[in-house]
């Protein structure tokens, strides 16, 4: 890799991303026109409802999407170079693992069930890092040590299916990490731990930030755990980038209809059930996917010019982009 | 204020191959008439297998179960038949929740049927539309098979299916988990819409504690198979007594970029397969008062208008 | 429930936005479980051709006497051993025989067989399974240990022994291969029945106070069906290959019945001078199995495309 | 090491669980077979016989086998006789049964044997490879030759071979035991069968393990893509493959009988079809005894060889196949 980036310039860069699945109910239009920039030592979250293509997004950057995807247009540039020009033994050689690492929602069902927790991890030291049998063992343990897990001696030598949920994830990222990464995309790691799990392990991600100036993309569906360790935040709706902005933007003055309804459905904000707001209607079905700005149905501010044209991502502040016709009215 | 339903100690051990797994272990705890009681705790505290044993489909080991004043441990079969139309439950899981072989209709006749509650077919489509349409759902919908609605729709056929025997009592187990926000508001509005409509006191099981607080009055805590702290849900969540639900609260992260979590709670949830001696939480309890929590099982006893099992507060 | 009796339910009292928003997705037509498995069989280009081949085969044994142009069981000594001809399109046997109109009953007994040993084994096996699936406990594990042990023996071996014992025939080969399968249909059954159970829909059932009966009725076989129905499907190749062996080794239909495994038995000793006898039966008793084997296949991959099948 | 010690007692435990589980099964076996053997509708002596034999010939074989007494007590004579080495004597041959097994038996063994191999190596291959590149003109026409072989009956596939390679060609003989030369053939019979089975199975089980996440994690930290396949897919797939081949190993008994007819093939499974065809019960009863064993052995051999592949033992495995 050509580049040397430092803290706060952009060290991913994805740019106006079309793609589309070809199934056999018709083509899912995936992903329309996604752009979308993560700086080093940033935690960048990318939040959206099922189905809104985040976690395709992120795919999309490591090539390892199904076979049924078809990239029509975009950029992806890491460190100066266009990862989609990349050949798949190229992506493989440079990219995956010792630039770019990704983490999984299921830890359970991202471990290889039939090698120990160790041997997964020492696989990627003997990659990356030396491939001498002792050295590695001991470079295992500082892994482990590093994502704070009691005990590796023990870890190291259990199968998966005997470590608990945290655990496991904990052992993923050492797995990741040990790959000498500088971008971790973590898709949905906290969903299935539960709420003290999640808050150590949120700590060990921002520590990994502060201390060695790893930048992460931060995918959930989760508005507090956003709030909880981003500094910056793109919101996606069927498939758009519908606003990106600083965290307090996105959370005190949300500028995109989608980002207001969504911020004001979460529990949490409104202390009680009747205060909840609803966004009518439901997320749309790709396949024949609304015309325009895709939100255009469930919109209360939706005119006719909604329908016929896409709003663009328009700069409205330092970090503020919103994709909205009239974001201005939206209180 | 009476109670709809009400338990003493109740106790459900299952033999795993590990050893016997105390998931839920010696509670008391009651539901008031009217009332929706939140019940929230980390995975294997205990808190589904309690919602389920009230419920009387799983049979508990120990303890008794109270269900508008009648004891009801014992009774099965016809008996507890009679008890299935007054109580019911919904799943978290909308998907597997509904038989694929079924439309919606059939949902919804066969608990009509089987409690007869109607007396023409007139009546019954009435009765069906008219829970339909409470949940935002309509006549159309009818017709339809599970896997042609979405997972929203479907947790409203199920809170439909529950509804329609016009039940006392309902145990929401984790309802929205197993959606989007958007969709859970709707879904968490439909239901606060229907306990006025039906006159019916939920208990609401769940591991998302924000959203425990926007729908509960009432509020309990559990840890390992044990109620921690009982009381009305505001009281708790502004000054959260029990070290656990302190500790817990803390590290439950806020959707306010300024607010954020400090000392997480240390530590790992331990299984619930022979859980340690003495009070549970003493191995991760930063205001451990000394030898008598690693001995003693605290109880649960009053303080003031809460309920709290841990030493510090005798 | 037809549509239009809904019709006069509609009321518009709740949330219309919303509600219409949620309609137009739903598709024209209602399409049950069924119509959905028939539109994923039908992408399959084999199942198909499978499916018309199994069509064929049941025209032509239903139809047998008209379809064969001579009557199979009609010996004629001058006219033995014929090459294929106009006269006798697949030549004739060692005793003169018209060959395709044997061929042509061959398949009525062919497909006789084939059904009589699923529905035997089908019969034994979906009542073991839904017991031992159902009811769990000692009567689940006595079951397993049956299924264990008719496991240990190969089908053949198995069937050799009761024909054996009770003497060749088409009948005894029915008994002897439907007592050796049916633990195919019983460990599927349970199988799936065991799947069923920790469904939370059964939950939901004993909720709302469903009886065991109903449970079975409404809950466990409506969606145990599908399966039995590929296992079955996937069973008749196994029967069909099992009878034609027994019959090829002897024990099975005897002469002169114009059973496939015989006619091949029997052309093993002409196979220098006239080849055609055992080509075409052990032809037909390929095609027709293979032809099994794609519907099953189709059948599994529509049917229950999660599992895949055992 | 403590976890060793804890694995290797799980194992332990595991195994001596499995045998004593597989006891009863060979009893319960053993009596299915006796009462099989005892279902003829004639008189088993007249039958084994034949229609000319005198009244004296008829009592002295009844007194012989014990035909008189009540069937409990002939079984337990027979069993008690099986674990002594004294299996009866076959009518036709006029031998003891046990001794006719043994001479007949190793070679029976070598055809399964050789015919296992073969369709492992063929079918874990061909599996593997049609996973690797689906949908592909190799995939697809693999799939369709799998289905012909699991289509045509075994029987027929043996003449074949028999009149285009032996007759026609003449590079193997005809029938009975020149040498392994003769094992060619009948092997092949067997082997193209199972392969076809088990490239199936291979096939569809790797392209269920890549879609698995931990595929996606070995990706993702960069390894080489025959890595990620042999390495984590290949290994995971095996597992119910193994499961299944164990599952088959009574079904290659079948296979043996029927080719070895076809081909005249002096092993076990020939004898069995004359002796069936002969009545001759003691020898039928004595080989199928033989096979159930062996398939009970093979099972054990698969369970015990699963907790070598799969470190989660104590999941009880659900059998496929």
């Amino acid at each position: 890799m050509v580049e040397k980036v430092n803290k706060g310039e952009p060290i991913l860069k994805i740019n106006d991303i079309i793609l589309d699945f070809s199934t056999e109910e018709g083509t899912v239009k995936a992903l329309d026109d996604v752009s979308l920039t993560v700086k080093k030592g940033e935690i960048h979250g990318l939040i959206g409802e099922t189905g809104c293509g985040k976690s395709v997004t992120s795919l999309t950057t490591l090539g390892l999407l199904d076979d049924n995807a078809i990239i029509r247009g975009g950029e992806v540039f890491y460190r100066g170079e266009d990862l989609l020009e990349m050949s798949e033994k190229e992506l493989r050689k440079n990219v995956r693992g010792n630039e770019i690492s990704m983490i999984f929602q299921n830890p359970s069902t991202s471990l290889n069930p039939v090698y120990t927790a160790g041997e997964q991890v020492k696989e990627s030291i003997v990659l990356y890092q030396s491939d001498d049998d002792d050295e590695s063992q001991r470079l295992v343990l500082d892994e482990l040590d590093r994502v704070k897990l009691p005990d590796p001696e023990e870890v190291y030598k259990k199968y998966p299916h005997e470590l608990s949920g945290g655990m496991m994830q904990r052992v993923m990222i050492a797995m990741m990490l040990a790959c000498n990464s500088n971008l971790l995309i973590a898709d949905e790691p906290t969903t299935a731990l539960d709420v003290s799990i999640q808050a150590q392990f949120l700590k060990v991600l921002e520590e990994l930030k502060e201390k060695e100036e790893l930048s992460i993309l931060y995918i959930t569906h989760d508005m507090a755990v956003i709030s909880e360790i981003c500094d910056k935040v793109t919101v996606m709706y069927g498939g758009q980038i519908a606003e990106t902005a600083e965290v307090h933007d996105i959370f005190n003055n949300p500028r995109h209809p989608y980002t207001n309804g969504l911020i004001h459905s979460v529990p949490g904000v409104k202390k009680d059930v009747k205060e909840f707001e609803t966004i009518p209607g439901t997320v749309p079905r790709l396949i024949n996917p609304p015309s325009g700005c895709r939100f255009h149905p469930r919109c209360e501010y939706a005119q006719e010019i909604c329908k016929e044209e896409r709003p663009p991502l328009e700069r409205i502040g330092k970090e503020h982009l919103v994709a909205c016709h009239f974001w201005e009215e939206v209180e | 204020m009476s109670n709809i339903v009400e338990t003493k100690n109740l106790k459900n051990f299952f033999q795993s191959k590990k050893g016997t797994v105390k998931a839920v272990n010696d509670v008391t705890l009651n539901v008031v008439k009217g009332e929706t009681l939140g019940v929230v705790g980390e995975s294997g505290c205990g808190k589904t297998t309690l919602g389920r044993t009230i419920l009387k489909l799983i049979e508990p080991t120990d303890g008794k179960i109270f269900f508008d004043g009648e004891d009801i441990t014992d009774h099965s079969g016809k008996k507890m038949r009679e008890f299935r139309k007054k109580m019911n439950i919904v799943f978290q899981d909308p998907v597997s929740a509904l038989n694929p072989q079924m439309t919606v209709y059939d949902h919804l006749d066969r608990p009509l049927e089987i409690h007869n509650m109607v007396s023409s077919e007139d009546e019954k489509l009435t009765k069906m539309v008219d829970i339909l349409n409470t949940m935002g759902l309509k006549a159309e919908h009818l017709i339809r098979y599970p896997h042609e609605l979405s997972g929203g729709q479907k947790q409203r056929v199920c809170i439909a299916r529950a509804l329609c025997l016009e039940p006392d009592f309902l145990v929401l187990d984790e309802p929205t988990s197993a959606l989007d926000v958007s969709v859970q508001s709707k879904i968490l509005k439909l239901l606060d819409r229907a306990k006025e409509k039906f006159d019916v006191s939920y208990m609401f099981i769940s591991h998302n504690i924000n959203l425990v607080r926007a729908i509960s009055d009432r509020l309990g805590v559990m840890y390992l198979g044990r109620l921690v702290e009982v009381g009305d849900s505001d009281e708790i969540f502004e000054n959260p007594q029990h070290p656990y639900t302190k500790a817990l609260f803390k590290s439950v992260p806020q959707p306010d970029p300024d607010e954020k979590v400090e000392a997480p709670l240390s530590g790992q949830v331990p299984s619930p397969v022979e859980p340690p001696e003495g009070c549970n939480f003493a191995p991760r309890c930063k205001q451990k008062i000394g030898e008598i929590c690693e001995k003693h099982d605290p109880e649960l006893k009053e303080s003031g208008e809460r309920k709290i099992a841990c030493h510090l507060y005798y | 429930m037809e549509k239009k009796s809904i019709g006069k339910y509609i009321d518009e009292d709740t949330d219309q936005q919303e509600i219409d928003a949620e309609l137009e997705d739903l598709k024209e037509k209602e399409t049950s479980q069924l119509a959905l498995a028939w539109m994923r069989f039908k992408r399959s280009k084999l199942a198909l051709i499978g499916g018309l081949i199994v069509l064929v085969l049941v025209i032509t044994a239903i139809f047998a006497p008209f379809i064969a142009p001579y009557d199979p069981l009609e010996t004629n000594p001058q006219r033995r051993l014929e090459d294929p001809s106009s006269e006798h399109l697949l030549g004739t046997d060692n005793l003169g025989r018209d060959i395709f109109s044997r061929l042509v009953y061959g398949t009525r007994i062919a497909l006789m067989i084939g059904v009589l040993i699923v529905a035997v084994s089908g019969g034994i096996g979906i009542t073991l399974g839904v017991l031992a699936g159902v009811f769990g406990g000692w009567i689940d594990e006595a079951i397993m240990r049956l299924v264990d042990t008719f496991l240990a023996f190969p089908t053949v071996v198995m069937a050799l022994a009761i024909a054996g014992a009770l003497g060749p025939g088409l009948y005894n080969v029915i008994i002897a291969v439907g007592l050796v399968v049916w633990t195919r249909f019983a460990r599927v059954t349970r199988g799936d029945i065991l799947s069923i159970k920790t469904e939370t829909y059964i939950e939901a059932a004993e909720a709302i106070g469903e009886s065991k009966i109903s449970l079975i009725t409404k809950y466990y076989i409506p969606n145990v069906l599908p399966s039995i129905v590929v296992v079955a499907t996937i069973m008749m190749p196994t029967a069909l290959l099992a009878s034609a062996a027994l019959t090829f080794l002897g024990i099975g239909a005897q002469a002169p019945d114009p059973s496939w495994g015989y006619m091949v038995s029997s052309g093993r000793d002409y196979l220098t001078i006239a080849p055609w006898m055992a080509t075409f039966g052990g032809a037909s008793i390929t095609v027709t199995v293979l032809a099994f084997n794609f519907v099953g296949d189709g059948l599994r991959d529509a049917l229950d495309p999660v599992r895949g099948g055992s | 090491m403590k976890i060793r010690e804890y694995i290797e007692s799980k194992r332990a435990r595991f195994i001596v669980t499995r045998i004593v589980k597989s006891i009863p099964v060979f009893f319960l076996a053993s009596i299915i077979i006796f009462l099989i053997m005892h279902l003829s509708p004639g008189d088993p002596a007249e039958i084994m016989l034949g229609a000319g034999a005198t009244e004296e010939a008829i009592e002295s074989i009844q007194q012989r086998l014990g035909l008189d007494q009540p069937l409990y007590r002939q079984y337990l004579n027979y069993m008690s006789g099986v674990f002594q080495g004294d299996w009866g004597v076959s009518i036709r041959y006029n031998q003891p049964v046990l001794e006719l097994i043994r001479t007949r038996m190793p070679l029976t063994l070598l055809l399964m044997g050789s015919g296992l191999i073969i369709s492992v190596i063929m079918g874990i291959t061909m599996g593997v490879l049609g996973a690797l590149n689906p949908n592909s003109i190799f995939d697809y026409s693999s799939t369709v030759m799998a289905l012909f072989w699991r289509s045509i009956p075994s029987f027929w596939l043996g003449i074949l071979f028999l009149y285009v390679f032996a007759l026609e060609f003449g590079w193997f003989p005809i029938g009975g035991w020149q040498g392994p030369i003769s094992l060619v053939l009948p092997m092949m019979v067997i082997g193209l069968r199972l392969q076809a089975i088990i490239a199936r199975l291979t096939r569809s089980q790797m392209l269920d393990v890549l879609t698995k996440d931990y595929i996606k994690s070995a990706k993702t930290k960069g390894l080489k893509r025959k890595a990620v396949i042999i390495k984590h897919g290949l290994r995971n797939a095996l597992i119910p493959v193994v499961t299944v081949i164990a599952l088959r190993v009574p079904w290659l008994f079948g296979g043996a009988v029927i080719t070895e007819t076809v081909f005249a093939y002096p092993g076990m499974g020939s004898m069995l079809v004359r002796g069936v065809l002969s009545r001759d019960f003691p020898l039928v009863q004595g080989i199928v005894l033989v096979i159930c064993i062996s398939a009970i052995i093979a099972n054990l051999i698969a369970d015990v060889s699963y907790t070598y592949i799969d470190p989660r033992i104590d999941i009880d495995s659900q059998r496929k196949g």
